[in-house]
């Protein structure tokens, strides 16, 4: 119980973005919508982060979400020039158009 | 003691070592002395150790030269026997294997190269060695290795003429079928160890008279074993295959090893081992019918042989069924006085057959010749004698001997074998008149060329055949029968000590009163001189038109009997077929198709395996990252399960 | 606990729905700019959800990085390279979209069945009671930075200095026929 | 110095000497043959002593060595010889110089490599012979593989790499579970005694449950089985004996299949007492089964390697049957019988080499009448011929034998009578070998320049020979040193089995 | 909570000079390579010297945590260190050539590869979740950029894009294991979780579970395995020799420190048999899968995965042994497959083009240390003994069966001896065939020489008198708190 809010509803909440996340990872075809939704996921976790560390009462959840927001956004950097050095080859990001590697 | 008794066997051993690894780049003369003195001074130091044993009393000696083999319970050891037996055959051993030399030096000669020549003598003095251990050897193991030497000699002189491809096959098959044969003296020599604990003649023996009961059972399987072995080695139905075609090696080689000496082993052995044998009276009965069976069989196909060095094989083969006969109705001694006159009348045959051959330019078939008496007077007339000898007609040797086992066999009440061996003598006489007249007699059937090089052999080949014929014509009175007095039998007073009296071992327990042995003499005697004048009759007198006319009027009967009954045919359909067909299918399908077929199916489906797993790995990430999901949920699954 | 209905709890739930609603749009749009919009719509409101969770320094952390700075990045991206919507034709292989669907319905049944009440275990709900809610105070938040977590901190500032350096590496354009 | 470390000298010799063999040039292929070869006679004049100085009658191990190597879970460094080890020992230092100076005149191909390989190969043999601990054995056993998979398969004949890999997979195989089983019983000893031990001595204490010893027995079984090899697993030998160059055919049927009949004696035996004489049956029959099945299909062949290959099968099979038969004379017989066929075999393979290197084929077809054109190697291939189908006087006869007859003591005489058979079938198939390579009219015209063996060659095949009439005429030179440890194992096994199922004759 | 805002002694900064030098040469290489890019022959000396010098701080230590106990520094972060300081040494000498044959000689390279290094071993040392988390972070980030290091290479990107994407789904799963971790701990410190109640809580084992996985994918432990091949044909072989050696064993040294803490009475038996049925899963795909590849990085990536089944035994035996047993195989891990990349280095010219096994025919006689040195390591990844590779499994399945684990013992070496299937058939390619290629590799650069001859020594050193690690790694293993010991 935070305040007034049930911590079911919280992690459900989260769950729910994790799922979607992964709904999204596995269906999207293109790689920055993939990586999109691995972003949703890592909210999820934040989402979930918050509610316990008030749960707790301490801010080590806080932080901890400061961290992973910070290596988000450094994933995305690096993401993203992955891809766009990918899409000087190939031109496009669409994964299933990318398997020169395989088997 | 001067001469150690080893000396005599490693006399000729050496003389193989020097032929075989010298003869070659030294030359005919210098073989032919290393050949012939090695035998020779054998047979000195032989007579030299026998002279003063025979004139001695017959103790038997036994010189031990320290341990063999030793392993577990297992012991036997390197050591030599003289005793009254062993006495015996190496005195003719090596008086017939001397002069069989002699006379090839004269045979082979002509032979092309020095290597041929110097291989032949180291054949034939390891063929000494190895025959004379056999007969001086103190224990089974030492005797086996004589025996198996001595089937190798004959292996490696059958095929002398190794690049003829009948030759070299013939040799192989002696070889097997001696095998055959030792794979029975093998096992009988297991169950002597097994029963005595011991393979030395005098433990084996002692306790064998010792406590015959006891292991009478189990004896007989081991007895049967033995002679297994013997039948082998001296050629006796049914493994007598071997001898006839043994007579593609040289002539000489035939008259020493295939006649005289080596075939003969299988008797020595049976009356070395009588006192076991004596103590199975059904393991008797066996030697006896199949000697008899042997003797009959092979006279009959002697019959209808047209070479001249067949009609002799299977003459000997029969001759050695006489032999057996004889050990069977426990007529010992006169299966032993047999082996020796043999000796002299079939070596003396081989020579002349060979001196023939030899004049004849290789010529073999009787139908090619004829008339040869004029121009190989010496041949012709040493040959008779021996014909004479064998055809049993006194006072020839074979008479004696011939009559001495009858005699046996009527004393053992076995009246059908008397039979068979009487009418055995009467064929034998027959065809050994039918090959004189159709070889000697009526006149020369050959080419204008084999008639114009017809010409007496040389001297070193004609003394031994003149030596050979004189021991068969008089070698008889040795053992002269009981009729003429008691010490009348000086060959079987010699030998008295090899058989010593058992409890429970029956001898001759119902002794001929002397007129029926008159009879049974006379009777041989009508029956060989019978075989005789009738062979007279129909080949030299009337030129052979009687037999071909039976031969016509029989056409099936004639083509079996001059096809040796097709036992050979048999064997190869019965026997060597299916083992061909059965190593084959072993081979591609035991081995090919199911073992390696099995493991290599195995191999094969893993690389399957992995050749299907690959393409999981699409290269579309998308697929890796459901993988990594279902993995994930595979996982939690597995173990925190559905209902938790 | 039987739930108490609050405001804060309205707030919570309508901001964690339309949140999710949107991260749904987010996945199911066509469209890479569109998607990516409706997922800066989705983060605001869980920032939302964070200041009711009493932590208004991460929702603006939220808001500004995410919201501002990533999302507008990936916009920037998309422009850059135009990327156009994904077609809407038949995946190739069905296998893939069935397969995630069955495996996201089990997962999700398990994360609901987990989360449920995956609370704190009772002996320690004790600790959760004497929650110091004072909302927003950055100051603690600070102190813990740099003394607790400190050796994090510096090891971010690696993890930063990777990622700005490998970004440059695989983004710089290089001069055609340079290496090889 | 050397004295007492005398086995380590003579196992890491040939090491050292492969060393040494890598400061020659590739450029000068003769030197390194040559070196080599000196290097496989220095080390058989070091394993002299080994049998001069061997105390006869003592049944323990001599010469012995100890050094701590793993010492936490106590692996240790423990070498030991017996009688049964002196013999393969010597046999094996003997048939490497015998193979290297066949070779000096065969070997072209990186003949550097070829020399090292064959050293480090006789260092893994001699190595598996005298350990007596049993990760150290492993060790060894398994490194003898590497240097025979490159020797099979850089040297060998036409389907050389499918015999490399099939011998590799197939020992291997085996070897493995033999490994796990090996980690068990040191950690029952370190469980049973709280310390840790490798060494054989220790581990033969362990009282192990019987269904326990039975996993392991069999684990062990089937590893050296595969080696050496019985029945259903001998289709790896022919392949890996066809395509062997002649000088790893040597050695892999001199030594290396011996080494699974001695796995068995050292150590199956004495750690599993009760399940090795209770599955002893078992092994005579198969034994049986390898006699007479490896015999037929030798007679089928058409290719002179494969025809030695399964007379190998064959003649191992005689040995496993006394083994199986477990009596004293029998154990002797096989003893002696692992040595003889060395000798024999080797001997085989070495004049098949012979006419192969000149002629460059295996086809017993392609020759025949050959006697005539090379007597001197007829006549050496017709005295091993003899001395492998055991005519007495030669090593062949006494080895079979003593099986036999020990067999025949033994509980179950009906094998030595099946087994006896192998008398017959080994005249058929050798002989008909030799009928059709040497006698018989010549058949094909390259045959008439066919050139007689070199000096090289006949030296190598007469030290055979020569070794094949020692033993055949003083055979207790072998034999008496021996027995004490035969004796000493039987006496072990028997006390621990407590049944007295196998009867002294 | 007064004084100075920044808590942070002398001590902390002591204990974190290995991975400050390194982060510091990282970031002087970036700036040479900016501003001094003649120097760029030096590169490689540098980042060895660093490399050298970091291991040569971690012996003078002082043990303990620091940074109030979110780092540790015990004898088992310095033989760890030790395993991922020689890893990374033998890539850089391996990559030295390899770039300058490339024309990719840049700094960013070593740099990354030293801060790649840099988050590996604060895996290994980390205290707490976050750090460890952190640590992961910073090596897939960089080596994420490291498989697209050749632009020019469409393979190369294709391996970035693949390992991004399959790697940041990865760490999302791990992220939240850590959040559930530490929503039921109240703490990200790996301590904190040594509760009894928590051990048997779903959610705890389900979040451990997630760890699991993540880690997993990191040691590409079938089914997380999938980006492994593709990954490693398409990456630098050099950077490819570091990553499939090191983050792997940090990997499981991670899952160990996790695990034990928790599990102080045991693993519980169905996770047990989630491990051992992960470890199974991934030695047999593994090696059947390897016997089908080509091209030889793809096979050494199945006989890794392959091989992480192997040393995922001793996960599911876990103690100290067996902890023991996970540092020396490693230890021969790291000889025996970074050698093998680094002789797959030396033995193919063309990067562009696959390294199909074909190609290296007759190589053994053209270019005899390369291939020897590769027979060599292939000989030990098959555990022959005498090499590294047996002594490894000799602890390992030593370990198993004393566990009584036999089943996973047994199918262990059934596996190895499948295995020996594929490693034979690149052994044969290279004596027993005849080339194929017109023109051998290039020459053998000396770096290249000396890391081969390294691994060459570590194999032979480690496979012969392999008492020392044995002896090392159990005093290390006692670092962890383990039931019984």
């Amino acid at each position: 119980m935070i305040g007034t809010i049930p911590l079911s509803d919280v992690l459900l909440t989260s769950g729910g973005l994790f799922l979607i996340g992964l709904a999204g990872a596995l269906l999207r075809r293109s790689a920055i919508s993939i990586f999109l939704s691995i972003e949703l996921m890592m909210n999820a976790a934040n989402l979930a982060l918050l509610g316990y560390s008030a749960l707790w009462g301490s801010y080590d959840g806080q932080i901890v979400v400061f961290f992973v927001i910070a290596i988000a956004a450094a994933e995305a950097s690096v993401g993203l020039a992955v891809f766009v050095a990918l899409f000087r080859h190939t031109e496009t990001i669409d994964v299933n158009e990318i398997h020169l590697l395989k088997w | 003691m001067s001469i150690p008794l080893w000396l005599i066997p490693a006399l000729p051993l050496a003389g193989f070592a020097v032929c075989g690894l010298l003869g070659k780049r030294l030359g005919k003369s210098f073989v032919s002395a290393v050949g012939v003195g090695s035998v020779g001074l054998a047979t000195v130091a032989a007579y030299a150790r026998l002279i003063p044993f025979t004139a001695g009393n017959h103790e038997p000696v036994v010189e031990r030269l320290g341990s063999w083999i030793t392993a577990g319970s297992f012991s036997v050891e390197m050591a030599f026997r003289l005793d009254v037996l062993s006495a015996l055959m190496v005195s003719f051993v090596t008086f017939v294997a001397f002069w069989i030399h002699v006379y090839s030096i004269g045979y082979m000669h002509h032979d092309e190269t020095d290597a041929g020549y110097a291989r032949y003598f180291a054949y034939l003095n390891l063929f000494m060695f190895s025959m004379l251990t056999l007969v001086l050897a103190q224990n089974f193991v030492l005797m086996f290795v004589g025996w198996e030497g001595v089937g190798l000699c004959s292996y490696l002189l059958i095929g002398y003429y190794y690049e003829r491809e009948y030759a070299a096959a013939a040799g192989k098959k002696a070889f097997v079928v001696n095998r055959i044969g030792d794979f029975g003296f093998l096992l009988g020599m297991f169950g002597l160890f097994a029963l005595f604990g011991s393979l030395d003649f005098d433990r084996v023996f002692q306790a064998a008279a010792a406590d015959a009961l006891r292991i009478a059972p189990l004896l007989t399987v081991v007895c049967l074993c033995l002679f297994v072995g013997a039948v082998g080695k001296s050629a006796q139905v049914p493994l007598y295959v071997w001898l006839p075609d043994a007579m593609a090696g040289p002539t000489p080689v035939s008259a020493l090893i295939h006649a005289a000496t080596m075939v003969t082993a299988g008797v020595y052995m049976v009356t070395r081992c009588n006192v076991l044998f004596r103590l199975t009276p059904d393991v008797m009965l066996v030697v006896a019918w199949i000697g008899g069976i042997t003797a009959i069989f092979a006279a009959s196909i002697a019959l209808a042989q047209n070479d001249i060095k067949k009609v002799l094989a299977y003459s000997t083969v029969s001759q050695l069924g006489y032999m057996f006969l004889a050990c069977g109705v426990g007529a010992f001694v006169a299966g032993m006085f047999h082996v020796l006159t043999h000796a002299f009348f079939k070596a003396c045959l081989f020579l002349g057959s060979g001196s023939v051959i030899h004049a004849m330019g290789g010529e073999q078939d009787m139908r090619k010749m004829g008339g040869l008496k004029s121009k190989l007077p010496t041949t012709y007339w040493t040959f008779l004698v021996a014909t004479l000898a064998i055809a049993g007609i006194p006072p020839l040797a074979g008479f004696f001997s011939k009559d001495a086992i009858l005699t046996g066999v009527f004393e053992d009440q076995k009246y059908v074998l008397f039979a068979i061996g009487l009418f055995t003598a009467g064929l034998t006489a027959f065809y050994m008149f039918r090959l004189v007249s159709l070889t000697f007699q009526r006149s020369f059937r050959g080419t204008h060329e084999q008639e114009h090089h017809l010409h007496e052999s040389p001297p070193s080949m004609t003394a031994p055949l003149v030596i050979l014929a004189i021991l068969s014509a008089v070698g008889g009175f040795v053992g002269l029968p009981k009729l003429l007095g008691e010490n009348a039998n000086l060959f079987a007073r010699f030998l008295e000590p090899a058989f010593p009296q058992i409890a429970f071992a029956r001898g001759a327990e119902h002794p001929l009163s002397h007129a029926i042995e008159w009879l049974l003499i006379g009777i041989s005697i009508a029956v060989a001189s019978g075989g005789v004048l009738l062979a007279w009759l129909w080949y030299t007198k009337e030129e052979g038109r009687i037999p071909d006319r039976i031969a016509q009027a029989f056409p099936k009967t004639y083509a079996l009997v001059s096809d040796k009954f097709r036992v050979d045919e048999a064997y190869n359909f019965l026997i060597v077929r299916p083992f061909d067909w059965l190593s084959r299918m072993l081979w591609k399908v035991v081995d090919v198709l199911i073992i390696d077929g099995v493991l290599n199916a195995g191999a094969f489906l893993v690389e399957l395996a992995g050749d299907v797993l690959r393409f999981l790995q699409t290269g579309n990430v998308r697929n890796y990252a459901l993988t990594f999901f279902l993995g994930v949920i595979g996982l939690m699954l597995l173990v925190l399960g559905l209902g938790f | 606990m039987e739930d108490s209905v609050t405001v804060e709890r309205l707030l919570f739930d309508a901001s964690a729905i339309v949140a999710l609603l949107f991260a749904a749009v987010m996945v199911l749009h066509r469209h890479p700019v569109k998607s990516v919009l409706a997922l800066v719509v989705s983060f605001f409101s869980l920032a939302i959800c964070y200041v009711l969770l009493t932590a208004p320094f991460i929702a603006a952390i939220q808001v500004i990085v995410y919201a501002g700075a990533i999302l507008v990045l990936f916009l920037f991206v998309l422009m850059l390279l135009n990327i156009p919507a994904e077609e809407h034709r038949r995946d190739t292989r069905p296998i893939q979209r069935f397969l995630s669907g069955a495996g996201i319905l089990v997962f999700g049944a398990m994360l609901v069945a987990l989360l449920r009440d995956a609370g704190v275990p009772e002996r320690f709900t004790g600790a959760a009671e004497q929650a110091p809610a004072k909302a927003g105070e950055v100051l603690p938040l600070a102190r813990l930075l740099f003394s607790e977590y400190l050796l994090p901190f510096e090891a971010l500032s690696v993890l930063l200095l990777a990622a700005l350096v490998g970004a440059f590496v695989l983004a710089r354009r290089e001069p055609r026929g340079a290496g090889s | 110095m050397l004295s007492e470390h005398l086995l380590s000298a003579v196992v890491f010799l040939p090491v050292l000497g492969g060393l040494l063999l890598l400061l020659v040039p590739k450029s000068n292929p003769e030197a390194a043959k040559w070196l080599a070869f000196v290097v496989s006679l220095v080390v058989f004049a070091v394993s002299i002593p080994l049998w001069t100085r061997f105390d006869v009658g003592n049944a323990g191990f001599q010469f012995q060595e100890h050094a701590e190597w793993v010492p936490a879970i106590g692996i240790s460094y423990s070498l030991g010889l017996d009688g049964i080890s002196l013999v393969l020992v010597l046999l094996t230092t003997l048939l490497t110089p015998v193979s290297l100076l066949f070779s000096v005149s065969h070997v072209e191909k990186s003949v550097r490599s070829f020399s090292i390989a064959f050293l480090v190969l006789e260092t893994g043999m001699l190595g598996a012979l005298v350990a007596l601990d049993l990760a150290l054995f492993y060790v060894f056993w398994e490194v003898m593989l590497v240097p025979m998979y490159f020797i099979i398969g850089i040297w060998g004949g036409g389907r050389r790499i499918y015999a490399a890999m099939k011998f590799f997979l197939f020992t291997m195989a085996g070897s493995l579970l033999m490994f796990l089983a090996i980690l068990y019983l040191a950690w029952a000893n370190q469980s049973a005694t709280g310390a840790w031990s490798f060494a054989l001595a220790d581990l033969t204490r362990l009282a192990l449950p019987p269904h326990i010893q039975t996993i392991l027995f069999l684990a062990f079984a089937l590893a050296f089985a595969i080696k050496v090899p019985v029945f259903p697993l001998h289709t790896w030998l022919p392949d890996a004996h066809t395509e062997a160059p002649t000088a790893g055919s040597i050695v892999l049927a001199g030594v290396l299949l011996k080494l699974g009949v001695y796995g068995y004696l050292r150590f199956a035996l004495p750690l599993f007492p009760q399940t090795a004489l209770r599955f002893a049956p078992w092994l005579g029959v198969l034994g049986i089964i390898g006699v007479v099945y490896g015999a037929m299909v030798a007679y089928a062949q058409k290719d002179m390697k494969r025809l030695v290959a399964y007379s190998s099968v064959s003649h191992l099979g005689l040995v496993v049957v006394g083994v199986g038969a477990f009596t004293a004379t029998a154990l002797s017989g096989a003893v002696l019988q692992m040595v003889n066929h060395g000798l024999s075999t080797g001997a085989l393979f070495l004049l098949v080499g012979v006419l192969y290197e000149r002629r460059h084929t295996r086809e017993i077809a392609a020759y025949g009448g050959i006697a005539g054109i090379v007597p001197v190697t007829t006549a050496l291939f017709v005295i091993a011929t003899l001395s492998s189908i055991g005519l007495p006087g030669l090593n062949g006869f006494v080895g079979e034998f003593l099986i036999l007859i020990g067999t025949w003591t033994s509980a179950h005489r009906w094998w030595s009578v099946v087994a006896a058979t192998g008398v017959i079938l080994s005249a058929i198939y050798m002989l008909s070998l030799v009928q059709r390579v040497f006698w018989n009219p010549i058949s094909h015209e390259e045959n008439k320049s066919l050139p007689e063996i070199r000096t090289s060659e006949l030296i190598a095949a007469a030290t055979l020979v020569v070794a094949m009439f020692w033993i055949g005429v003083r055979p207790n030179d072998v034999l008496k040193r021996v027995a004490p440890s035969l004796e000493a194992l039987r006496a072990q096994v028997e006390s621990s089995s407590g049944n007295a199922e196998v009867r002294r004759p | 909570m007064t004084g100075a805002l920044i808590q942070f002694s002398a001590a902390d900064l002591h204990a974190i000079t290995p991975e400050l030098v390194l982060v510091a040469t990282g970031c002087l290489l970036i700036l040479l390579d900016a501003f001094a890019p003649r120097a760029r022959s030096w590169f490689a000396a540098l980042a060895l010297a660093a490399i050298v010098a970091s291991l040569g701080v971690l012996f003078w230590l002082p043990e303990g945590g620091s940074f109030s106990g979110h780092l540790e520094t015990s004898p088992l972060t310095t033989v760890v260190g030790l395993f991922l300081g020689a890893t990374a040494a033998v890539a850089v000498l391996v990559a030295k050539p390899y770039l300058q044959r490339t024309g990719e000689e840049k700094g960013e390279f070593y740099a990354l590869l030293l801060w790649g290094h840099v988050g590996v071993s604060l895996m290994t040392r980390g205290l707490d979740l976050l750090i460890i988390f952190i640590g992961l972070e910073t090596l897939s980030l960089s080596f994420y950029v490291l498989a697209a290091f050749f632009r020019t290479l469409p393979t190369s990107s294709e391996a970035g894009l693949k390992y991004f994407l399959v790697g940041s789904f990865g760490s999302a799963f791990t992220l939240y294991g850590i959040v559930l971790l530490f929503g039921k701990s109240g703490s990200v410190r790996v301590a904190d979780l040594a509760r009894p109640d928590l051990a048997g809580d779903p959610v705890v084992i389900f979040a451990l579970l997630l760890l699991l996985v993540g880690f997993g994918f990191k040691m590409s432990l079938a089914p997380f395995h999938a980006w492994a091949p593709d990954v490693y044909q398409g990456m630098p072989t050099p950077a490819v020799a570091y990553l499939s050696v090191a983050p792997k064993g940090a990997s499981l040294i991670v899952l160990y420190r996790v695990f034990s803490s928790v599990f102080q009475s045991g693993l519980p038996g169905r996770v047990e048999s989630g491990v051992a049925a992960l470890a199974i899963l991934s030695m047999t795909l593994g090696n059947v899968v390897a016997l089908a590849q080509r091209d030889i990085k793809r096979l050494l990536a199945y006989s890794g995965i392959a091989h992480m089944g192997y040393v995922t035994i001793a996960l599911a035996v876990f103690g100290r042994d067996a902890l023991a047993a996970v540092i020396v195989y490693f230890f021969a891990y790291l000889v025996s497959n970074a050698g093998a990349f680094a002789a797959v280095a030396a033995l193919y010219r063309d990067e562009s083009k696959p390294h199909a096994v074909g190609l290296l025919a007759g190589e053994g006689r053209r270019t005899p240390f390369p291939a020897a040195v590769l027979t060599l390591c292939f000989f030990s990844l098959a555990g022959i003994p005498a090499t590294a590779g047996f002594i490894g499994k000799f602890f390992l399945f030593q370990a198993a069966i004393a566990r009584g684990l036999y089943a996973l013992a047994v199918i262990g070496v059934v596996n190895s001896l499948i295995s020996i299937g594929y490693y034979l058939k690149v052994v044969y390619t290279l004596y027993m065939r005849d080339a194929v290629e017109p023109e051998g590799p290039p020459p053998l650069a000396w770096a290249h020489g000396l890391a081969l001859a390294l691994c060459a020594a570590g194999i032979l050193g480690l496979g012969l008198f392999p008492s020392g690690l044995w002896e090392a790694a159990r005093s290390a293993a006692a670092t962890l708190p383990f039931f019984g010991s």
